[in-house]
């Protein structure tokens, strides 16, 4: 490590930002030598900045596979966290080869057509280009978010999918339907055109996962056990909250890299970023909790993790355009909507979300973009989204910004039946009747999670 | 009296205790078992070592009933447990020399229900 | 998200520190441009730095969860985890309401009047306006701080606390408690004039918590079958060491957070700072350990556990301020400390604190506040604490130390019997002897943390 | 805390880089003045850089906590806790007092002989002078990465160790053996003159803690019933995978300050580093699951996590000089290498090594070591490592880069051979019978991890 | 020689024991069950899902004694685990054939003790 | 036909387990239980407070066989789980009404096996 450097400090210190220490050591400092100076360790801050926050969404990845560990059985815990492990090591490979171009490459107002392997050939990353980090920093960052819309399906999943048959999805979703819908809104595509905004992602990221997870759940069909034969819900608990627990404050931790960092470079904007991100969840997490309290008699956990996920998924979009007290409006009724979000699509529709990420993740994606458009003050970053309808701006944005919640919703609907289709035809999308019952941890992995401990397993 | 025990699939418990309430058997215990029997186990494999399972993870139910209702509770258990498959279980029928309530104290074929 | 800033971008570039690359890009680059970009670029430094601080603190709450779930019984963790989640997210807003505010609004020497909702109307700030980060930075560094104070607290009053009861409770101590106390000492208030310092906390945030928490357990009295008709204290084992490990990792990693971000800006003391802070952790680690093997024959694990807090809790005052060998001093000190308290309120005063909360926050909160008057050297900070006792200072610095330890403690012990009285007298503070058997997940929440397991309630 | 700033505020600003915010204020800024606050702004930029990157290499503690008790089982778990726990409280202080300066202090080729204490005499740690950052701030990097050695070794010697042996062996490693093979590659030591490169420490760090786990494990001999009597391995079951999952998802956050974190300053260079880091994860996680797959017919979760921790370690040496392309192939041999050795190790040389830390870390680190001498390339670090084998360079660095292979095991064989013989006549290594069926839990710390859980000990 | 069969409320098992230390029987075999009895269940619920609960925690104790024992060790039982509420629980009393001593394969009567 | 039940040390299962297949007993149920006996215990500690643990770990099988094979059970039990040393475990043989295999239906000395 140190030999490298020590030869080769005088050329890193002259060519990234340091060049005032040489100057100073020897040549002598001119105007222009410090404003290329201050240049340069802007650059370097601001890659440190983004390079961080891309960290802190990576450690997302467990967050998730606890959260949706903790919420499904220990019968299948191997399988869950596999899975999570898997959609983002895969991700990060196709993400590379494929994803990185079709979403931010140059190419057409609806998916870019180059940057495969992050081949620049100049201008290929224009759509990039505000950001002064380096390629491979804005590759890193954005793969954090593929990754992150693309595991949320598991939960939705869980329990009951080929292990096989969740690999190819995840390849799918990283290499086409992520970027594309991402290419909309991010890459210069015709939803950015039209005026849609969406800071940093709860219809680009957590909206896409939530409704792929609509897609998948519907044609898996529920666990064995689920809905009597009446359709009553019967409860399945999930087997460790104190893991779900955990996964839940890590990814409220991660958030901080999510948002914040989403401005991609180091400015003062990420405190105000910050706050709104934590006052959405800390309220959410509130009345998700009240809300629980009141429809079940007990202020059920579970329903207040939720409610976490939910006021962060909402706040996601409009973050860094919205007061501090709208943000906490925004959480209140997300923590309010994941819960009856959850009990309609359980009691209701009867499709079996175990983690509730179609709640979380799509809905509440969807309720935060929009809120956007009745929160939004042009003050907070003057000169982008304007004004929202609460603060007197019309119903401009918020056409916009519906119009972006139906096209991603309606791209996702068709591309994931399609996907989930072809693979059930192709090999199959669900484990047997008695693979499910004995668990896919024996009979996809071969092995148990908990190996010392007696796992019950009557239902 | 008789004490009878019998070893079911756990998936099949929520049956068993419906068909056994439904005959009006409303008390009984319930413990975790591991049962070795004609059903055939499973290869688990850890890190490249592997071992045969014979183990299997099976419910095993105890219920004491006045001998009258020895045959009602057997009838019970086999329409909940029976699936027709290898592993179904088995029951086994003890006599019961006595049976003491400990709230009460009460004891004999009283003490039972 | 991109949209918004290639339209703002030079916005932003011009008004938050990277007007030298404008400049580079057209304008001609003076002295006076370069001053100012520099100054801009060190606020935006500044910002990731204590932005990142707080967020370390922030991750501190899955620390203290974990390490109190994992510190009680398996029929509680669901009860326990909520309350850690709840202090947070009631802290997050009351704290933005009020707390924030009465800590370091503009008022007088004993609390402030103005700064609710951050509303700041110029002067308002001015106990922090020594720091350059914007106002919402500094408010997300302080929520960060008392919310860790107010969570403290749910260790000590674990499996018997009533859940609506502590969130009454936790309501109250960000409100006013913990910002009244720390307005005396960070606020500019009437222990900062005498001249007491406390660094990072170690009576600010520590002790105030472990005082309340203190207050709490004899007001509630001890769990079920703690101690025998004979007053023996009987071990009611944690249910899970590995989580309360993770917890106890979680706290020193966050750590890092606190205490070096406590310089509120990006200098480079926080590299000592770093450095007192783990080795008094580490030391303390080591000397509970032993004195726990000495004591009971065998190196517990739980004290070791505890040790490690101590250390950190300990250090959080001097560590700007002492040399690396004091700082291991204070923490062997603070590992010797935690087991003795422990033992002495367990097996003296018959106070049930399964976590060992009163010990760790306040007994060495206290220790590493009064350690400063000992320890300090003014060469590490020049012209703030001067030196202490050890180091010629004389007793002007430790008697300033000990009137703000026995200031706090009484604060504490005054207003947490009256609070707690008067919940207890409105709601009750305690469950059932029936729900507390069962376990307050069954009756509190509905619901049990580990379904698929079997676990022993046969205490 | 803050008054202290309040008063110290100029000095401070004067002297650690805000030069300029003062004389904005006053005094008129000159060139020289800029240039001067431009070099400060840099030290503080590069130390928050370092720090934070040495805090996530800190927080791999539990990564390897988690994971190693995750893999054995459950009567087992405080123990491997506490050892994690206290090889990291050892390591912290023995590395300050003697460690850091055997490995940077000024000495001779084969060890450094002074700098204890951190004792700066002027050019006593010339060999880290190439790093802008305080020298606390180095001692804290370096050190993470001794304890990350340290830790490696309880995994392979897990459940069976005797717990003040391992304290012993802990104490010797952290103050010589470690530092020893250090100071030959990054204290300016013969390897490092030989034109041997180890960018962040495959062969530093990872190999050093598993050749040291090897002769540890061949020493201590496996665990009772590991062996059937014919010599076929059977499985002993790791108790959580939920844990371990968790700690290698810690790993790969923390790896993200190991790799980067070592060019020990904010340079753009972290943002390629961290992708060839991510990718040689993400590839050997792959492979590992496809080796296993083929192997024993099952995608065995244990063996994929075993993946991820190789293709870290076989990245650690050569991230910052292939390409992202390179960096996969590095990580998906890896990934296979990872599994053969592991069933190697098992089935054909009954090494009894419960976690796989020889083959991740000894055998892994070696292939990483090695694969610098065929990936390099000049063009990522020009004027250091050349290009390797496959890029036209010759086998001048792969020689250079075997000799260091070799030599580092032969030190780690010969030495860790001597001590834990010694250890093994002094005090004895391993627990007794009855001890090891009864677990290390309640013979060694008197308790056991899950209270509250049945845990089976049928084996 | 009998074989005595306890379920009795988890929190009663250390008095439970007391007693039967203090009637002299210090062997015994303890077992976690789950019971469905008089006493009422209660209901949990999961995300808005409610299952009613009626299998509660029960502590199994199994016994063997000599048949001049089986009062004052049913008498210890009830002594430690009454509490006068419904789910005291129930003791059922076996017929032994026979007991044998795997350490020194003595059996019979005098390889219970 | 007879009910064996036997406590035996658990890392004894394994060998308990292979001598009853020598045996050609193939068919067992396996349960968890604490276990009071001559063995000492060991005490433990938590943070400070002590406490005698006296139940120890055992585990406990469950056999039905037909009279003429109780012999070679116990036998084949005591092989399996003899150490000599305290805590190596009790044999219990009751008498068993009837077996019933809920597959068929079939009930008595077929059933068992
Ligand atoms: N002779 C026996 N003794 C004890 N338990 C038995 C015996 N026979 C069966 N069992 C229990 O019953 C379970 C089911 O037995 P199995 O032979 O698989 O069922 P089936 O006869 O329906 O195929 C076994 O797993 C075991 O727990
Ligand atoms: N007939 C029975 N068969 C098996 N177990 C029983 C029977 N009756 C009671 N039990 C066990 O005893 C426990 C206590 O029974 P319960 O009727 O609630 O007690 P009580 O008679 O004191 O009210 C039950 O939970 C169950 O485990
Ligand atoms: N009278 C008994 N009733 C119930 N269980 C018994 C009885 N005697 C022994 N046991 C069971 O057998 C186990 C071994 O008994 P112990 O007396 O320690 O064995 P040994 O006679 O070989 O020394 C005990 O832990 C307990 O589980």
């Amino acid at each position: 490590m140190l030999k490298y450097i020590v030869i080769s400090v005088s050329l890193i210190l002259l060519t990234l930002g340091y060049s005032s220490l040489l100057l100073l050591a020897g040549d002598v400092p001119t105007i222009e030598s410090n404003a290329k100076a201050i240049a340069d360790g802007g650059v370097n801050l601001d890659t440190v900045w983004v390079l961080i926050a891309a960290v802190l969404v990576m450690f997302m990845q467990p967050g998730f596979a606890l959260l949706e560990a903790g919420f499904t059985r220990a019968k299948n815990s191997c399988n869950i966290l596999m899975k999570n492990l898997m959609d983002f090591s895969l991700g990060s490979i196709i993400y590379w080869i494929m994803g990185f171009g079709v979403m931010f490459g140059a190419g057409n107002l609806f998916f870019g057509t180059s940057g495969f392997f992050l081949n620049d050939t100049g201008s290929t990353f224009d759509s990039l280009s505000w950001s002064t980090v380096p390629l491979e920093c804005k590759y890193l960052f954005q793969l954090v978010f593929c990754a992150t819309a693309a595991t949320i399906v598991s939960g939705a999943m869980a329990e009951r999918t080929k292990f096989i048959s969740y690999l190819i999805y995840s390849v799918i979703i990283s290499a086409i339907i992520y970027p594309v819908s991402g290419h909309w809104i991010w890459g210069g595509g015709w939803l950015a055109e039209i005026g849609m905004w969406d800071f940093a992602g709860s219809t680009v990221v957590h909206s896409v996962g939530g409704w792929l997870a609509l897609t998948g759940a519907i044609i898996l069909g529920p666990r064995l056990g689920k809905y009597a034969p009446d359709g009553t819900p019967k409860p399945i608990p999930g087997h460790s909250m104190p893991l779900a627990a955990l996964g839940v404050f890590i990814l409220w931790f991660g958030w901080f890299g999510f948002n914040p960092g989403s401005t991609m470079g180091a400015i003062t904007d990420i405190a105000h970023i910050a706050v709104t991100t934590n006052i959405a969840a800390a309220a959410a997490a509130i009345s998700a909790m009240i809300t629980a309290w009141i429809l079940f008699k007990k202020p059920d956990a579970s329903m207040s993790f939720n409610g976490v996920v939910a006021g962060l998924v909402a706040i996601t979009c409009p973050c860094a355009f919205v007061s501090i007290g709208s943000a906490l409006l925004i959480g209140l009724v997300a923590g309010i909507l994941v819960v009856l979000s959850v009990v309609f699509i359980d009691r209701v529709l009867h499709i079996d979300d175990p983690v509730g990420a179609i709640s979380a993740h799509g809905v509440c994606g969807a309720w935060g973009t929009f809120s956007l458009g009745l929160f939004a003050q042009d003050i907070f970053s003057p000169g982008t989204t304007g004004d929202g309808l609460f603060f007197g701006g019309g119903l401009k944005l918020l056409g916009a910004q519906a119009l972006g919640i139906i096209s991603v919703f309606a791209w996702c609907m068709i591309t994931g039946f399609i996907l989930f289709f072809v693979i059930k035809k192709l090999v199959g999308l669900r484990v047997t009747k008695q693979e499910e019952l004995r668990g896919l941890d024996i009979d996809e992995h071969g092995m148990e999670a908990y190996a010392d401990f007696q796992i019950f397993t009557t239902q | 009296m008789k004490l009878i025990i019998a070893y079911i699939k756990p998936e099949k418990l929520n049956d068993v205790k419906q068909e056994l309430f439904k005959a009006e058997i409303f008390k009984m215990s319930v413990t975790n078992a591991l049962g070795c029997g004609q059903q055939k186990g499973y290869r688990e494999s850890y890190r490249g070592a592997v071992s045969e399972v014979n183990l299997l993870k099976k419910v095993r139910l105890e219920i004491a009933v006045n001998a009258e209702f020895v045959d009602s509770t057997v009838d019970a258990i086999i329409r909940g447990a029976h699936t027709g498959s290898i592993g179904d279980g088995k029951i086994f029928v003890l006599d019961l020399g006595n049976c003491i309530r400990i709230r009460t104290r009460e004891n004999g074929t009283s003490a039972i229900g």
